[in-house]
Protein backbone atom coordinates (compact mmCIF):
# COMPACT_ATOMS: atom_id res chain seq x y z
CA UNK A 1 0.00 0.00 0.00
CA UNK A 2 1.46 3.33 -0.87
CA UNK A 3 1.16 4.56 2.87
CA UNK A 4 4.72 5.67 3.78
CA UNK A 5 6.66 7.89 1.80
CA UNK A 6 10.66 9.58 3.08
CA UNK A 7 11.55 12.96 0.57
CA UNK A 8 14.78 14.09 0.99
CA UNK A 9 15.89 18.12 0.96
CA UNK A 10 19.27 18.46 1.28
CA UNK A 11 20.59 22.13 2.73
CA UNK A 12 24.28 22.57 2.48
CA UNK A 13 25.60 19.75 4.96
CA UNK A 14 22.28 19.50 6.52
CA UNK A 15 19.91 16.64 5.41
CA UNK A 16 16.12 17.04 5.72
CA UNK A 17 13.93 13.30 5.79
CA UNK A 18 10.49 14.43 4.86
CA UNK A 19 8.40 11.44 6.19
CA UNK A 20 4.69 11.29 5.20
CA UNK A 21 2.01 8.14 5.88
CA UNK A 22 2.18 5.47 8.82
CA UNK A 23 5.73 4.11 9.51
CA UNK A 24 5.23 0.78 10.98
CA UNK A 25 7.01 -2.82 10.64
CA UNK A 26 5.99 -2.71 6.74
CA UNK A 27 7.24 0.58 6.25
CA UNK A 28 10.57 0.97 8.87
CA UNK A 29 12.58 -0.79 5.89
CA UNK A 30 11.90 2.29 3.83
CA UNK A 31 12.90 4.62 6.23
CA UNK A 32 15.95 2.47 7.58
CA UNK A 33 17.00 2.64 3.92
CA UNK A 34 16.95 6.58 3.28
CA UNK A 35 19.08 6.86 6.86
CA UNK A 36 21.33 4.11 5.96
CA UNK A 37 22.02 6.24 2.59
CA UNK A 38 22.74 9.19 4.55
CA UNK A 39 25.91 7.62 6.68
CA UNK A 40 26.96 6.57 3.37
CA UNK A 41 27.14 9.65 1.76
CA UNK A 42 29.06 10.71 5.14
CA UNK A 43 25.78 12.86 5.98
CA UNK A 44 25.34 12.97 9.42
CA UNK A 45 23.49 16.60 9.95
CA UNK A 46 20.03 15.07 10.11
CA UNK A 47 16.51 16.88 10.32
CA UNK A 48 13.73 14.67 10.35
CA UNK A 49 10.11 16.27 9.47
CA UNK A 50 7.79 14.26 10.47
CA UNK A 51 4.71 17.35 9.40
CA UNK A 52 3.46 14.44 7.36
CA UNK A 53 3.26 11.46 9.95
CA UNK A 54 0.51 10.44 10.85
CA UNK A 55 1.14 7.28 12.27
CA UNK A 56 4.23 5.31 14.56
CA UNK A 57 4.60 2.11 16.06
CA UNK A 58 7.58 0.66 17.94
CA UNK A 59 9.22 -0.42 14.51
CA UNK A 60 9.41 3.19 13.88
CA UNK A 61 10.85 3.86 16.85
CA UNK A 62 13.56 1.33 16.37
CA UNK A 63 14.64 3.02 13.47
CA UNK A 64 15.93 6.37 15.56
CA UNK A 65 17.68 4.26 17.94
CA UNK A 66 19.50 1.97 15.62
CA UNK A 67 21.20 5.31 13.89
CA UNK A 68 21.73 8.02 16.73
CA UNK A 69 24.98 5.82 17.50
CA UNK A 70 26.72 6.23 14.61
CA UNK A 71 25.57 9.84 13.52
CA UNK A 72 26.54 11.20 17.13
CA UNK A 73 30.20 9.81 17.18
CA UNK A 74 30.56 11.60 13.69
CA UNK A 75 29.73 15.29 15.48
CA UNK A 76 26.38 15.28 14.01
CA UNK A 77 22.51 14.33 15.44
CA UNK A 78 19.08 12.91 14.13
CA UNK A 79 16.64 15.95 15.51
CA UNK A 80 12.90 16.03 15.18
CA UNK A 81 10.40 18.68 13.42
CA UNK A 82 7.11 19.26 13.74
CA UNK A 83 5.58 15.80 14.82
CA UNK A 84 1.88 16.25 15.63
CA UNK A 85 0.93 16.32 19.06
CA UNK A 86 -1.37 12.46 18.26
CA UNK A 87 2.66 11.05 17.15
CA UNK A 88 4.32 12.82 20.08
CA UNK A 89 2.67 11.20 22.50
CA UNK A 90 4.18 8.13 21.57
CA UNK A 91 7.93 9.25 21.26
CA UNK A 92 6.89 10.83 24.99
CA UNK A 93 5.75 7.89 26.01
CA UNK A 94 8.72 6.01 26.01
CA UNK A 95 11.17 8.86 27.25
CA UNK A 96 12.15 10.02 23.18
CA UNK A 97 12.48 14.03 24.64
CA UNK A 98 15.08 12.99 27.16
CA UNK A 99 17.86 11.61 24.05
CA UNK A 100 16.19 13.34 20.90
CA UNK A 101 15.86 17.22 20.42
CA UNK A 102 12.33 17.79 18.64
CA UNK A 103 11.55 21.57 17.33
CA UNK A 104 8.37 22.93 16.37
CA UNK A 105 9.52 23.80 13.07
CA UNK A 106 11.92 22.25 10.79
CA UNK A 107 13.69 25.66 10.01
CA UNK A 108 14.77 25.77 14.27
CA UNK A 109 16.36 22.27 13.64
CA UNK A 110 18.14 23.67 10.47
CA UNK A 111 19.36 26.67 12.67
CA UNK A 112 20.60 23.93 15.41
CA UNK A 113 23.00 22.93 13.13
CA UNK A 114 24.40 26.22 11.55
CA UNK A 115 24.94 27.60 15.22
CA UNK B 1 -20.73 12.24 13.80
CA UNK B 2 -23.28 9.50 13.64
CA UNK B 3 -26.92 9.81 14.59
CA UNK B 4 -28.13 9.04 18.33
CA UNK B 5 -30.19 5.86 16.57
CA UNK B 6 -27.16 4.37 14.84
CA UNK B 7 -25.03 5.06 18.18
CA UNK B 8 -27.31 2.99 20.35
CA UNK B 9 -27.13 -0.04 17.86
CA UNK B 10 -23.09 0.04 17.82
CA UNK B 11 -23.33 0.35 21.48
CA UNK B 12 -24.74 -3.04 21.67
CA UNK B 13 -22.75 -6.14 22.54
CA UNK B 14 -20.96 -6.82 18.90
CA UNK B 15 -18.40 -8.97 17.64
CA UNK B 16 -16.10 -9.07 14.92
CA UNK B 17 -13.52 -11.43 13.46
CA UNK B 18 -10.86 -11.02 11.11
CA UNK B 19 -8.28 -13.52 9.94
CA UNK B 20 -5.59 -12.52 7.28
CA UNK B 21 -2.25 -13.45 6.48
CA UNK B 22 0.99 -12.57 8.92
CA UNK B 23 2.37 -10.51 6.36
CA UNK B 24 3.56 -7.11 7.48
CA UNK B 25 1.56 -5.39 4.41
CA UNK B 26 -1.68 -6.73 6.39
CA UNK B 27 -0.76 -4.87 9.80
CA UNK B 28 -2.32 -1.55 7.78
CA UNK B 29 -5.59 -3.36 7.11
CA UNK B 30 -5.85 -4.57 10.40
CA UNK B 31 -5.25 -1.57 11.79
CA UNK B 32 -8.48 0.08 9.75
CA UNK B 33 -10.29 -2.85 11.20
CA UNK B 34 -10.22 -2.23 14.75
CA UNK B 35 -9.75 1.47 15.02
CA UNK B 36 -13.26 1.68 12.41
CA UNK B 37 -15.02 -0.14 15.50
CA UNK B 38 -13.44 1.26 18.22
CA UNK B 39 -14.62 4.98 16.77
CA UNK B 40 -17.34 3.79 16.80
CA UNK B 41 -18.18 2.72 20.00
CA UNK B 42 -17.20 6.35 21.10
CA UNK B 43 -13.52 6.07 21.51
CA UNK B 44 -12.03 9.62 21.11
CA UNK B 45 -8.76 9.83 18.12
CA UNK B 46 -5.91 9.32 21.08
CA UNK B 47 -7.38 6.31 22.55
CA UNK B 48 -8.06 4.59 18.94
CA UNK B 49 -4.26 5.62 18.82
CA UNK B 50 -3.64 3.51 21.47
CA UNK B 51 -5.85 0.66 20.81
CA UNK B 52 -4.57 0.88 16.86
CA UNK B 53 -1.26 0.87 18.33
CA UNK B 54 -1.57 -2.09 20.95
CA UNK B 55 -2.79 -3.90 18.09
CA UNK B 56 -0.35 -3.46 15.87
CA UNK B 57 2.61 -4.19 18.30
CA UNK B 58 0.93 -7.66 18.85
CA UNK B 59 0.22 -8.44 15.36
CA UNK B 60 4.03 -7.40 14.76
CA UNK B 61 5.21 -9.73 17.34
CA UNK B 62 2.97 -12.42 15.18
CA UNK B 63 4.66 -11.64 12.02
CA UNK B 64 8.37 -11.46 13.47
CA UNK B 65 8.57 -14.27 16.00
CA UNK B 66 5.40 -16.60 15.90
CA UNK B 67 6.20 -18.75 12.51
CA UNK B 68 9.58 -18.40 12.61
CA UNK B 69 10.47 -21.98 12.69
CA UNK B 70 9.84 -23.03 9.45
CA UNK B 71 9.11 -26.61 9.53
CA UNK B 72 6.03 -25.42 11.10
CA UNK B 73 3.40 -27.30 9.44
CA UNK B 74 0.65 -24.35 9.92
CA UNK B 75 -0.68 -21.70 7.57
CA UNK B 76 0.92 -18.51 9.01
CA UNK B 77 -1.97 -16.39 10.28
CA UNK B 78 -3.28 -13.87 12.29
CA UNK B 79 -6.64 -14.02 13.85
CA UNK B 80 -8.23 -10.95 15.41
CA UNK B 81 -11.44 -11.18 17.26
CA UNK B 82 -12.99 -7.84 18.55
CA UNK B 83 -15.90 -7.91 20.66
CA UNK B 84 -17.43 -4.09 21.97
CA UNK B 85 -19.62 -3.66 25.35
CA UNK B 86 -21.11 -0.99 26.34
CA UNK B 87 -18.47 -0.03 28.63
CA UNK B 88 -15.10 -1.61 26.80
CA UNK B 89 -13.99 -2.84 23.56
CA UNK B 90 -11.86 -6.41 24.16
CA UNK B 91 -9.40 -7.20 21.52
CA UNK B 92 -8.01 -11.07 21.09
CA UNK B 93 -5.19 -11.27 19.31
CA UNK B 94 -3.95 -15.34 18.23
CA UNK B 95 -1.45 -17.04 16.21
CA UNK B 96 -1.22 -21.19 16.04
CA UNK B 97 2.78 -20.15 15.84
CA UNK B 98 5.79 -21.41 18.93
CA UNK B 99 4.35 -19.36 21.66
CA UNK B 100 6.52 -17.52 24.08
CA UNK B 101 6.44 -17.08 27.88
CA UNK B 102 5.34 -13.81 28.73
CA UNK B 103 6.35 -14.45 32.07
CA UNK B 104 10.13 -14.38 31.31
CA UNK B 105 9.59 -10.87 29.48
CA UNK B 106 11.42 -8.01 32.03
CA UNK B 107 9.42 -4.56 31.94
CA UNK B 108 12.21 -2.75 30.33
CA UNK B 109 14.29 0.02 32.35
CA UNK B 110 13.58 3.09 29.57
CA UNK B 111 16.49 5.09 31.37
CA UNK B 112 18.94 2.13 30.44
CA UNK B 113 17.23 1.07 27.19
CA UNK B 114 17.52 4.38 25.69
CA UNK B 115 21.39 5.19 27.28
CA UNK B 116 22.10 1.61 25.43
CA UNK B 117 20.50 2.19 22.07
CA UNK B 118 18.86 -1.06 21.81
CA UNK B 119 16.05 -1.86 19.43
CA UNK B 120 13.18 -3.91 19.50
CA UNK B 121 12.01 -4.95 22.88
CA UNK B 122 9.37 -2.80 23.43
CA UNK B 123 6.12 -3.89 22.02
CA UNK B 124 4.61 -5.88 24.97
CA UNK B 125 5.79 -2.87 26.86
CA UNK B 126 3.39 -0.32 24.83
CA UNK B 127 0.16 -3.05 25.06
CA UNK B 128 0.61 -3.03 28.69
CA UNK B 129 0.88 0.62 28.90
CA UNK B 130 -1.76 1.35 26.36
CA UNK B 131 -4.35 -0.71 27.42
CA UNK B 132 -6.26 -1.22 30.77
CA UNK B 133 -6.06 -5.15 30.69
CA UNK B 134 -3.72 -7.71 29.05
CA UNK B 135 -3.67 -11.57 29.34
CA UNK B 136 -1.44 -13.97 27.86
CA UNK B 137 -2.81 -17.53 26.96
CA UNK B 138 0.29 -19.67 25.47
CA UNK B 139 -0.36 -22.91 23.12
CA UNK B 140 2.09 -23.39 21.16
CA UNK B 141 0.88 -24.78 17.73
CA UNK B 142 -2.26 -24.67 18.88
CA UNK B 143 -3.21 -20.60 20.04
CA UNK B 144 -0.87 -17.98 21.47
CA UNK B 145 -3.62 -15.01 22.29
CA UNK B 146 -3.23 -12.11 23.80
CA UNK B 147 -6.67 -10.27 25.27
CA UNK B 148 -5.94 -6.85 25.94
CA UNK B 149 -9.49 -4.62 27.00
CA UNK B 150 -10.01 -0.85 27.12
CA UNK B 151 -12.96 1.16 28.64
CA UNK B 152 -14.38 3.79 27.77
CA UNK B 153 -14.51 6.87 29.79
CA UNK B 154 -17.24 8.32 31.32
CA UNK C 1 4.86 2.47 -2.60
CA UNK C 2 5.68 -1.14 -1.49
CA UNK C 3 8.89 -2.61 -2.16
CA UNK C 4 9.23 -5.04 -4.76
CA UNK C 5 9.86 -7.99 -1.70
CA UNK C 6 6.78 -7.28 -0.05
CA UNK C 7 4.72 -7.18 -3.14
CA UNK C 8 5.98 -10.46 -4.17
CA UNK C 9 4.36 -11.66 -1.18
CA UNK C 10 0.54 -10.09 -1.85
CA UNK C 11 0.75 -11.75 -4.63
CA UNK C 12 0.92 -14.88 -3.73
CA UNK C 13 -2.13 -16.78 -3.39
CA UNK C 14 -3.71 -15.28 0.52
CA UNK C 15 -7.20 -15.67 1.79
CA UNK C 16 -8.52 -12.91 4.26
CA UNK C 17 -11.48 -13.47 6.83
CA UNK C 18 -14.01 -11.06 8.09
CA UNK C 19 -17.54 -11.69 9.91
CA UNK C 20 -19.32 -8.84 11.58
CA UNK C 21 -22.84 -7.70 12.64
CA UNK C 22 -25.03 -6.70 9.50
CA UNK C 23 -25.35 -2.65 10.79
CA UNK C 24 -25.17 0.09 8.42
CA UNK C 25 -22.55 1.44 10.67
CA UNK C 26 -19.86 -1.47 9.49
CA UNK C 27 -20.21 -0.65 5.73
CA UNK C 28 -17.03 1.90 5.79
CA UNK C 29 -15.30 -1.20 8.15
CA UNK C 30 -15.84 -3.72 5.50
CA UNK C 31 -14.59 -1.05 2.51
CA UNK C 32 -11.67 -0.48 4.10
CA UNK C 33 -10.88 -3.78 4.52
CA UNK C 34 -11.33 -4.63 0.98
CA UNK C 35 -10.15 -1.99 -0.71
CA UNK C 36 -6.78 -2.67 1.19
CA UNK C 37 -6.41 -5.99 0.03
CA UNK C 38 -7.24 -4.87 -3.41
CA UNK C 39 -4.51 -1.80 -3.38
CA UNK C 40 -1.54 -4.23 -2.03
CA UNK C 41 -2.50 -6.43 -4.90
CA UNK C 42 -1.92 -3.64 -7.42
CA UNK C 43 -5.64 -2.35 -8.63
CA UNK C 44 -5.61 1.32 -9.45
CA UNK C 45 -7.57 3.70 -7.27
CA UNK C 46 -10.47 3.62 -9.77
CA UNK C 47 -10.19 -0.17 -10.18
CA UNK C 48 -10.46 -0.31 -6.20
CA UNK C 49 -13.27 1.96 -5.77
CA UNK C 50 -15.28 -0.10 -8.44
CA UNK C 51 -14.40 -3.39 -5.96
CA UNK C 52 -15.48 -1.25 -2.78
CA UNK C 53 -18.73 -0.48 -4.55
CA UNK C 54 -19.61 -4.17 -5.56
CA UNK C 55 -19.18 -5.13 -2.18
CA UNK C 56 -20.90 -2.20 -0.61
CA UNK C 57 -23.84 -3.19 -2.72
CA UNK C 58 -24.05 -6.65 -1.45
CA UNK C 59 -23.61 -5.90 1.86
CA UNK C 60 -25.96 -3.28 2.16
CA UNK C 61 -28.58 -6.05 0.31
CA UNK C 62 -27.64 -8.31 3.37
CA UNK C 63 -28.26 -5.53 6.13
CA UNK C 64 -32.05 -4.14 4.37
CA UNK C 65 -33.05 -7.56 3.27
CA UNK C 66 -31.34 -10.77 4.63
CA UNK C 67 -32.65 -10.39 8.00
CA UNK C 68 -36.14 -8.32 7.78
CA UNK C 69 -37.82 -11.68 8.91
CA UNK C 70 -37.89 -11.33 12.77
CA UNK C 71 -38.12 -14.33 13.88
CA UNK C 72 -34.91 -15.49 12.57
CA UNK C 73 -33.04 -17.35 15.27
CA UNK C 74 -30.04 -16.65 13.72
CA UNK C 75 -27.83 -13.49 14.68
CA UNK C 76 -27.57 -11.17 12.12
CA UNK C 77 -23.78 -11.20 10.72
CA UNK C 78 -22.09 -10.54 7.37
CA UNK C 79 -19.10 -12.90 6.17
CA UNK C 80 -16.65 -11.28 3.53
CA UNK C 81 -14.12 -13.94 2.20
CA UNK C 82 -11.60 -12.26 0.16
CA UNK C 83 -8.71 -14.81 -1.94
CA UNK C 84 -5.97 -13.10 -3.87
CA UNK C 85 -4.55 -15.12 -6.91
CA UNK C 86 -1.57 -13.61 -9.01
CA UNK C 87 -4.03 -12.17 -11.54
CA UNK C 88 -7.28 -11.45 -9.62
CA UNK C 89 -9.48 -10.92 -6.23
CA UNK C 90 -12.16 -12.79 -5.44
CA UNK C 91 -14.66 -11.85 -2.87
CA UNK C 92 -17.76 -13.74 -1.33
CA UNK C 93 -20.27 -12.32 0.72
CA UNK C 94 -22.65 -14.18 2.55
CA UNK C 95 -25.48 -14.03 5.18
CA UNK C 96 -27.83 -16.68 7.06
CA UNK C 97 -30.97 -14.66 6.20
CA UNK C 98 -34.68 -14.91 4.08
CA UNK C 99 -32.38 -15.71 1.09
CA UNK C 100 -34.03 -14.55 -2.26
CA UNK C 101 -34.03 -15.42 -6.34
CA UNK C 102 -31.02 -13.87 -8.06
CA UNK C 103 -32.55 -14.95 -11.10
CA UNK C 104 -35.81 -13.01 -10.91
CA UNK C 105 -34.39 -9.98 -11.15
CA UNK C 106 -34.47 -7.76 -14.09
CA UNK C 107 -31.82 -6.13 -15.24
CA UNK C 108 -32.71 -2.22 -14.83
CA UNK C 109 -34.08 -0.52 -18.15
CA UNK C 110 -32.02 2.89 -17.06
CA UNK C 111 -33.95 4.85 -19.57
CA UNK C 112 -37.01 4.08 -17.84
CA UNK C 113 -35.46 3.95 -14.34
CA UNK C 114 -34.49 7.62 -14.56
CA UNK C 115 -37.99 8.50 -16.37
CA UNK C 116 -39.64 7.07 -13.43
CA UNK C 117 -37.12 8.50 -10.80
CA UNK C 118 -36.74 5.07 -8.82
CA UNK C 119 -34.98 4.56 -5.88
CA UNK C 120 -33.29 1.44 -5.13
CA UNK C 121 -33.19 -1.33 -7.47
CA UNK C 122 -29.46 -0.90 -8.96
CA UNK C 123 -27.39 -2.86 -6.33
CA UNK C 124 -27.16 -6.01 -8.03
CA UNK C 125 -27.12 -4.38 -11.23
CA UNK C 126 -24.22 -2.29 -10.26
CA UNK C 127 -22.35 -5.43 -9.01
CA UNK C 128 -22.79 -6.79 -12.58
CA UNK C 129 -21.40 -3.94 -13.77
CA UNK C 130 -18.30 -3.04 -12.02
CA UNK C 131 -17.07 -6.86 -11.38
CA UNK C 132 -16.20 -9.36 -13.95
CA UNK C 133 -17.97 -12.22 -12.79
CA UNK C 134 -20.54 -12.73 -10.34
CA UNK C 135 -22.45 -15.71 -9.34
CA UNK C 136 -25.01 -16.60 -6.60
CA UNK C 137 -25.66 -19.19 -4.31
CA UNK C 138 -28.61 -19.27 -2.05
CA UNK C 139 -29.38 -21.53 0.93
CA UNK C 140 -31.98 -19.26 2.54
CA UNK C 141 -31.52 -19.44 6.43
CA UNK C 142 -28.29 -21.49 5.50
CA UNK C 143 -25.79 -19.61 3.59
CA UNK C 144 -26.88 -16.98 0.74
CA UNK C 145 -23.74 -16.19 -0.59
CA UNK C 146 -22.56 -13.85 -3.96
CA UNK C 147 -19.41 -14.78 -5.30
CA UNK C 148 -17.85 -11.80 -6.82
CA UNK C 149 -14.26 -11.81 -9.25
CA UNK C 150 -12.25 -9.05 -11.05
CA UNK C 151 -9.33 -9.58 -12.63
CA UNK C 152 -5.61 -7.62 -12.73
CA UNK C 153 -5.30 -5.63 -15.84
CA UNK C 154 -2.16 -6.69 -17.22
CA UNK D 1 -18.25 7.09 12.35
CA UNK D 2 -17.43 10.96 11.77
CA UNK D 3 -17.23 9.95 8.13
CA UNK D 4 -19.97 11.90 6.32
CA UNK D 5 -21.47 15.99 6.58
CA UNK D 6 -23.45 17.85 5.00
CA UNK D 7 -22.80 21.77 5.56
CA UNK D 8 -25.93 23.98 4.08
CA UNK D 9 -25.47 27.56 2.89
CA UNK D 10 -27.92 29.75 1.67
CA UNK D 11 -27.32 32.19 -0.95
CA UNK D 12 -30.50 34.40 -1.85
CA UNK D 13 -33.24 31.80 -2.63
CA UNK D 14 -30.65 29.31 -3.40
CA UNK D 15 -29.38 26.93 -1.68
CA UNK D 16 -25.93 25.32 -1.42
CA UNK D 17 -25.26 21.81 0.29
CA UNK D 18 -21.98 21.12 0.74
CA UNK D 19 -21.46 17.34 1.25
CA UNK D 20 -18.05 15.75 2.62
CA UNK D 21 -16.87 11.87 3.07
CA UNK D 22 -18.42 9.04 2.45
CA UNK D 23 -22.41 8.53 1.33
CA UNK D 24 -23.69 5.26 1.77
CA UNK D 25 -26.41 3.65 3.06
CA UNK D 26 -25.34 4.50 6.52
CA UNK D 27 -24.88 7.91 5.86
CA UNK D 28 -27.39 8.59 3.26
CA UNK D 29 -30.16 9.11 5.47
CA UNK D 30 -28.56 12.11 6.80
CA UNK D 31 -28.28 13.80 3.05
CA UNK D 32 -32.29 12.87 2.39
CA UNK D 33 -32.93 15.01 6.13
CA UNK D 34 -30.65 18.01 4.53
CA UNK D 35 -33.12 17.81 1.70
CA UNK D 36 -36.36 17.01 3.45
CA UNK D 37 -35.38 20.44 5.46
CA UNK D 38 -35.05 22.43 1.88
CA UNK D 39 -38.40 21.26 1.00
CA UNK D 40 -40.08 22.43 4.24
CA UNK D 41 -38.47 25.60 3.72
CA UNK D 42 -39.87 25.58 0.15
CA UNK D 43 -36.93 26.42 -1.13
CA UNK D 44 -36.35 24.09 -4.29
CA UNK D 45 -33.02 25.86 -6.04
CA UNK D 46 -30.13 23.96 -4.92
CA UNK D 47 -26.77 23.12 -5.69
CA UNK D 48 -25.29 20.60 -4.35
CA UNK D 49 -21.36 20.71 -4.29
CA UNK D 50 -19.89 17.47 -4.30
CA UNK D 51 -16.10 18.78 -3.58
CA UNK D 52 -15.64 16.76 -0.56
CA UNK D 53 -17.06 13.59 -1.75
CA UNK D 54 -15.08 10.75 -1.36
CA UNK D 55 -17.42 8.21 -1.81
CA UNK D 56 -21.13 7.39 -3.43
CA UNK D 57 -23.07 4.12 -3.36
CA UNK D 58 -26.33 3.37 -4.75
CA UNK D 59 -27.95 4.30 -1.47
CA UNK D 60 -26.72 7.91 -2.15
CA UNK D 61 -27.59 7.69 -6.07
CA UNK D 62 -31.31 7.19 -4.49
CA UNK D 63 -31.95 10.41 -2.67
CA UNK D 64 -30.94 12.54 -5.57
CA UNK D 65 -33.62 10.18 -7.56
CA UNK D 66 -35.92 10.36 -4.41
CA UNK D 67 -36.31 14.81 -4.52
CA UNK D 68 -35.73 15.40 -8.06
CA UNK D 69 -39.32 15.25 -9.30
CA UNK D 70 -40.99 17.15 -6.41
CA UNK D 71 -38.33 19.70 -6.96
CA UNK D 72 -38.73 20.39 -10.41
CA UNK D 73 -42.66 20.86 -9.94
CA UNK D 74 -42.20 23.65 -7.62
CA UNK D 75 -39.66 25.37 -10.75
CA UNK D 76 -36.60 24.34 -8.83
CA UNK D 77 -33.55 22.16 -9.37
CA UNK D 78 -30.89 20.29 -8.11
CA UNK D 79 -27.73 20.52 -9.54
CA UNK D 80 -24.67 19.05 -8.87
CA UNK D 81 -20.90 20.33 -8.87
CA UNK D 82 -17.48 20.02 -8.21
CA UNK D 83 -17.83 16.31 -8.68
CA UNK D 84 -14.59 14.17 -8.62
CA UNK D 85 -13.68 12.22 -11.72
CA UNK D 86 -13.48 9.13 -9.31
CA UNK D 87 -16.85 9.95 -8.02
CA UNK D 88 -18.20 11.01 -11.49
CA UNK D 89 -17.87 7.65 -12.94
CA UNK D 90 -20.63 6.20 -10.47
CA UNK D 91 -23.25 9.13 -11.57
CA UNK D 92 -22.00 8.31 -15.30
CA UNK D 93 -22.71 4.47 -15.46
CA UNK D 94 -26.15 4.92 -14.06
CA UNK D 95 -27.18 7.68 -16.82
CA UNK D 96 -27.52 10.49 -14.35
CA UNK D 97 -25.64 13.28 -16.82
CA UNK D 98 -29.35 12.67 -18.84
CA UNK D 99 -31.18 13.65 -15.84
CA UNK D 100 -28.87 16.15 -13.90
CA UNK D 101 -26.83 19.26 -14.78
CA UNK D 102 -23.61 18.78 -13.88
CA UNK D 103 -21.08 22.11 -13.67
CA UNK D 104 -17.05 22.50 -12.39
CA UNK D 105 -17.52 24.97 -9.91
CA UNK D 106 -20.52 25.58 -7.33
CA UNK D 107 -20.11 29.04 -8.90
CA UNK D 108 -21.70 28.14 -12.07
CA UNK D 109 -24.66 26.12 -11.17
CA UNK D 110 -25.66 29.41 -9.09
CA UNK D 111 -25.57 31.85 -11.72
CA UNK D 112 -27.47 29.36 -13.84
CA UNK D 113 -30.12 29.41 -11.08
CA UNK D 114 -30.07 33.49 -11.21
CA UNK D 115 -30.55 33.68 -15.00
N1 LIG E 1 3.16 -13.92 19.08
C1 LIG E 1 4.43 -14.22 19.50
N2 LIG E 1 4.99 -15.41 19.14
C2 LIG E 1 6.23 -15.72 19.53
N3 LIG E 1 7.00 -14.93 20.32
C3 LIG E 1 6.49 -13.74 20.71
C4 LIG E 1 5.19 -13.32 20.32
N4 LIG E 1 4.96 -12.11 20.87
C5 LIG E 1 6.07 -11.79 21.58
N5 LIG E 1 7.00 -12.76 21.49
C6 LIG E 1 8.32 -12.79 22.16
O1 LIG E 1 8.36 -11.75 23.11
C7 LIG E 1 9.50 -10.93 22.88
C8 LIG E 1 9.23 -9.49 23.27
O2 LIG E 1 8.34 -8.88 22.35
P1 LIG E 1 8.36 -7.30 22.17
O3 LIG E 1 8.27 -6.70 23.52
O4 LIG E 1 7.29 -6.93 21.26
O5 LIG E 1 9.77 -6.95 21.55
P2 LIG E 1 10.40 -7.33 20.12
O6 LIG E 1 9.32 -7.90 19.26
O7 LIG E 1 10.89 -6.04 19.60
O8 LIG E 1 11.50 -8.30 20.43
C9 LIG E 1 9.84 -11.13 21.43
O9 LIG E 1 11.21 -10.90 21.18
C10 LIG E 1 9.46 -12.59 21.21
O10 LIG E 1 10.52 -13.44 21.63
N1 LIG F 1 -28.65 -10.73 0.61
C1 LIG F 1 -29.94 -10.61 0.25
N2 LIG F 1 -30.92 -11.17 1.01
C2 LIG F 1 -32.23 -11.06 0.65
N3 LIG F 1 -32.63 -10.42 -0.45
C3 LIG F 1 -31.72 -9.84 -1.25
C4 LIG F 1 -30.33 -9.90 -0.94
N4 LIG F 1 -29.66 -9.27 -1.93
C5 LIG F 1 -30.59 -8.82 -2.81
N5 LIG F 1 -31.82 -9.17 -2.40
C6 LIG F 1 -33.09 -8.92 -3.13
O1 LIG F 1 -32.78 -8.46 -4.43
C7 LIG F 1 -33.45 -7.22 -4.69
C8 LIG F 1 -32.61 -6.34 -5.61
O2 LIG F 1 -31.49 -5.83 -4.94
P1 LIG F 1 -30.81 -4.50 -5.44
O3 LIG F 1 -30.59 -4.63 -6.91
O4 LIG F 1 -29.59 -4.26 -4.66
O5 LIG F 1 -31.87 -3.36 -5.18
P2 LIG F 1 -32.47 -2.80 -3.79
O6 LIG F 1 -31.65 -3.35 -2.67
O7 LIG F 1 -32.32 -1.32 -3.91
O8 LIG F 1 -33.89 -3.23 -3.77
C9 LIG F 1 -33.71 -6.63 -3.33
O9 LIG F 1 -34.80 -5.76 -3.34
C10 LIG F 1 -33.96 -7.87 -2.48
O10 LIG F 1 -35.29 -8.28 -2.61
Amino acid sequence: MANFEVVREDKGEISVLNVHGYLDAHTAPDFENALTKLLQENRFKIVVNLNGLQYISSAGLGVFMGFIEEVRENSGDIKLAEVSQKVFKVFDLLGFPSLYEFYEKASEAIVKFTN
Amino acid sequence: MSDKKTNAVSKKNNSFRLKLPANSENLDIIRKFVSGIAENIGFNEEEVYQIELAVDEACANIINHAYKNDNMPTEKIIHVTVRTRKDRIEVKIADKGVGFDPESLETPDMDRYLRERKQGGLGVHLIKTLMDEVKFHIKPGVRNEVKMVKYLQK
